[in-house]
């Protein structure tokens, strides 16, 4: 119960930060503040939890599946039809798992910190525009807010670590704290770049801005400003591969040096809601990574004229935010069986020593590029 | 990796680092193409080498009831229990292996008179009970078609390679005799180094 | 529906000032008393923000703008106060403000 | 009760919660904690206040800083489980309600010289919109030299404590 209560209020804290926004459920209830914006929260909330958990249910299934075929096995084919549904019998599993506190962890920050891991996930899931109208909240701060509530997690994970009462944990809260604070340089750098080519911090606009080029894909960032903004998104991706602890920057929960590092503890739903975390901010992550560079919804090929307005157009960017977004999970998914686990040194070399002066080499480019 | 300085070693370091990471995922996306190699258990079973030693497999109607295989046996775990009738006709009861001690040594095929039982290929022992592994080789019908006539093909292989094996040493024999015979007996001999030696021709290293 | 008085959000902010100053009084650990600061420094942003707030659109700016130089302040402030507490507790093994007390020998 | 004031009420609890466990944790991680509490409560403040851009500048700066460096700090430092001591807090409290008193006299001592300001009126709407804020830092006539003194104050900042925190010769290196 105490885990359910910070993603609620941070998707009540987006919703209120949306301060001239449109957004689906702004409308649907009027535009007024008060009891309209409390009820659109509520409403909003749910359709992001629903999105949020159904999506990491795919992508646990696609990683095991991929991962598989990538070690010449099937993985999972019995539960369901090309075991899809294996994801689901797992979380059922899981939820009827026995959850076991430690009898020296603390009590009260062991609980509430898997929600607190999950409530910035689930909040920023609202700020995904997955078509030109369907996004929850439309903040104009998009961007910011973003980065604001992946940044939220590193406390979660440390509360978890320092709250499990066990070494383990606490170094890999420890390995994430520092890996996250130093990839956030690299990954804001980056950011900057995808906010100074359009002029505006709003997720929405920027996948508007990135319509009808040549064959609707000419707009795209990484094709307008190839020189500067490829690069940039191929360090944005390592970062946000940091950011989200995949391999090879899964130090926090190695398991061969730390047994999971930390999330040790933590048994049943309680570590579900980490699974899913994990899961959601692969999404995530990638998402705001195609909005960003990759055109957004914009279908290629296909002039955006003339798939708009109707509900179909809707439903059909959406899918193509979605499938877009997969193929970069794919690729997160393809490294981690490509590349070992790095060490601690290494991470913080890559990151200072190397993804670092890159960016900030493409942000000065793009400034040069954009004043041109 | 060794330490390199600089402007130009900080771009080979850069150049090395998505180069080979690059080299990496190609190789796990060809791997991804491939097919797998797992097997899906229940259903379908891994092919096993010609001379596997499963569960045996009881050729009934030959079998005499002579109890040599239950002498044979090293660790007794065959029970054989039956009636002879008058006219040679057996009435049988029981012919069970108990697979909880059975360790595939086929001993009890070797002497068999009648070669009458043999080592199977089913290796599937899962149970959920060990009482279940007493099994009655009467009633037992694990056995599939296909297992028997592998079975009978590689024990007709084995007699074939054996056959040739004994022809060659008779061949090689009466060479050596001929040799001898002319008083040099080191050089053919020597001739006889192991990586020369036939691969399929294994009979005879036994 | 009536909007929220502007004095509570100075009860808040003196609230939290109070606090921030017990804490910094009170505590014997540099650390804690770091932490003191942070929240008062949070009170008195919050005061600019809410007089800002309530003189409409230019005001509310202006508080927005007064309050960022706060947090940049409170940023550059935490890494040197820290790296500061860091190296002390490097050189006397200990966190507590009266142990480096080397100059009054 | 409009749900502004129950959005207050909640915020003013957890931050006013978050200030007192500061105070009074025996665990410095549970004080860093509650900090993080209270500074979220702040954020939530500025988002009722209109002041979205802030809000979020403090969450990604405080929380996803400050509070970060600080449990660093105590996870660098050893446990120090100082006893709270009543008559510390006491003492402290004769001086912050001092302190209190007066601060509370220069604010409402001169409550009718409030240019512009309208207690009952509620919170802009809509201002302080991000392209403004940008602008103001950009203007000159604005907020252009002061943002630059601290864009200076941050670059003197890190240099300083890279030097500081760097360990050279002596002990540890």
């Amino acid at each position: 119960m105490i885990s359910a209560l910070p993603p609620a209020a941070a998707i009540f804290l987006a919703q209120g930060t949306g301060g001239e926004s449109r957004s689906l459920f702004r409308d649907l209830f009027g535009a007024g503040s008060g009891w309209g914006s409390f009820a659109s929260a509520v409403l909003g909330f749910a359709v992001v939890f629903a999105v949020a958990s159904a999506l990491p249910v795919l992508f646990t299934w696609a990683e095991r599946r991929v991962s598989g075929r990538m070690q010449q096995r099937r993985g999972p084919n019995r539960v369901g039809p090309f075991g899809l549904v294996q994801a689901v019998a797992d979380g059922v599993k899981l939820m009827f798992k026995e959850d076991i506190i430690p009898a020296n962890a603390e009590r009260f920050l062991f609980a509430l910190a898997p929600g607190l891991v999950l409530a910035g996930m689930i909040a920023a899931f609202a700020l995904i525009p997955f078509s030109e109208r369907a996004i929850v909240v439309d903040a104009p701060l998009g961007v910011y807010l973003l980065a604001a509530l992946l940044s939220l997690q590193v406390l979660g994970v440390v509360m978890a670590g320092w709250a499990s009462n066990n070494k383990w944990s606490l170094l890999g809260a420890m390995r994430e704290a520092a890996q996250m604070v130093s990839y956030e340089i690299p990954m804001g750098i980056c950011l900057l770049i995808g906010v100074l080519s359009f002029s505006t911090l709003s997720l929405r606009e920027m996948s508007l801005a990135q319509a009808d080029g040549w064959l609707n894909v000419g707009n795209w960032l990484i094709f307008r400003n190839p020189l500067f903004a490829f690069p940039a998104f191929v360090v944005l991706y390592v970062a946000l591969l940091a950011n989200t602890k995949r391999a090879p920057f899964d130090l926090p929960e190695a398991e061969s040096e730390l047994v999971s590092g930390f999330h040790t503890e933590y048994s049943g739903i309680r570590f579900s809601f980490f699974f899913l975390e994990e899961y959601a901010s692969m999404f995530l992550v990638s998402a705001l990574a195609v909005c960003m560079f990759l055109g957004g919804w914009n279908i290629p090929f296909l002039p955006g004229s003339v798939v708009t307005g109707s509900v179909g157009a809707e439903i059909l960017a959406a899918l193509v935010l979605i499938v877009k977004s997969f193929a970069l999970v794919f690729v997160m998914i393809w490294l981690r069986w490509t590349l070992p686990r790095i060490r601690i040194d290494q991470v913080m070399n890559l990151c200072y020593k190397y993804l670092t002066p890159i960016a900030f080499v493409c942000l000065i480019g793009t400034c040069w590029w954009e004043l041109r | 990796m060794n330490r390199r300085d600089g402007f130009a070693g900080w771009v080979r370091n850069l150049w090395d680092g998505v180069f080979s990471t690059m080299v990496g995922m190609g190789i796990t996306i060809r791997y991804f193409f491939t097919k797998p190699v797992t097997v899906q258990f229940p259903e379908e079973k891994m092919e096993v080498a010609p001379r596997y030693r499963g569960i045996h497999y009881l050729e009934q109607d030959l079998c005499i009831a002579c109890r040599v295989c239950e002498k044979a046996c090293p660790i007794d775990c065959i029970e054989i229990r039956f009636k002879r009738h008058p006219g040679g006709v057996n009435e049988w009861f029981e012919f069970s292996l108990d697979y909880n001690k059975c360790m595939f040594c086929e001993l009890c095929c070797i002497p068999c008179p009648k070669s009458c039982i043999h080592e199977g290929r089913e290796y599937s022992m899962v149970r959920y009970d060990r009482s279940e592994l007493v099994l009655d080789l009467l009633t037992w019908k694990g056995m599939r078609e296909v297992d028997l006539r592998t079975i009978k093909e590689a024990e007709e292989e084995k007699k074939r390679k054996a056959a040739e094996a004994a022809a060659r040493r008779a061949a090689e024999k009466a060479k050596k005799e001929a040799a001898a015979k002319e008083g040099d007996p080191g050089k053919p001999r020597k001739k006889e180094t192991p990586g020369k030696r036939d691969p399929e021709g294994g009979g005879d290293e036994r | 529906m009536s909007p929220v008085p502007l004095h509570w959000y100075l009860a808040v902010a003196f609230l939290l000032f109070v606090l921030g100053l017990l804490v910094v009084l009170s505590r014997r650990n540099l650390i804690y008393i770091l932490m003191g600061v942070e929240l008062i420094l949070n009170a008195s942003s919050l005061v600019f923000v809410a007089f800002g707030s309530y003189r409409g659109a230019k005001g509310l700016l202006d508080g927005t703008v007064i309050g960022t130089f706060i947090v940049v302040l409170a940023a550059a402030e935490a890494t040197i106060a820290l790296a500061i507490v860091l190296n002390i507790f490097g050189t006397f093994h200990s966190v507590r403000p009266e142990d480096p007390n080397l100059l009054k020998e | 009760m409009s749900a502004e004031i129950l959005a207050f009420l909640v915020l003013a609890t957890a931050t006013v919660a978050g200030g007192v466990v500061t105070l009074w944790s025996r665990y410095v991680v549970h004080s860093a904690f509650g900090l993080m509490l209270s500074l979220l409560g702040v954020a939530g403040f500025y988002v009722l206040l209109g002041s979205d851009f802030l809000a979020v500048t403090q969450v990604v700066v405080y929380v996803g800083g400050v509070v970060v460096l600080y449990l660093f700090g105590v996870m660098l430092t050893p446990p120090d489980r100082e006893e709270r001591s009543i008559r510390r807090i006491a003492v402290a409290g004769i001086f912050a309600v001092a302190a209190l008193v007066v601060l509370l006299k220069a604010v409402f001592g001169m409550e009718g010289r409030w240019y512009g300001v309208d207690p009952d009126r509620g919170p802009a709407s809509g201002g302080a919109v991000i392209r403004e804020v940008g602008n103001a830092f950009m203007d000159k006539e604005a907020y252009l030299l002061p943002f630059e003194i601290a864009s200076v104050l941050l670059l003197v900042a890190l240099v300083g404590a890279v030097f500081i925190a760097r360990r050279e010769g002596g002990r540890g290196s």
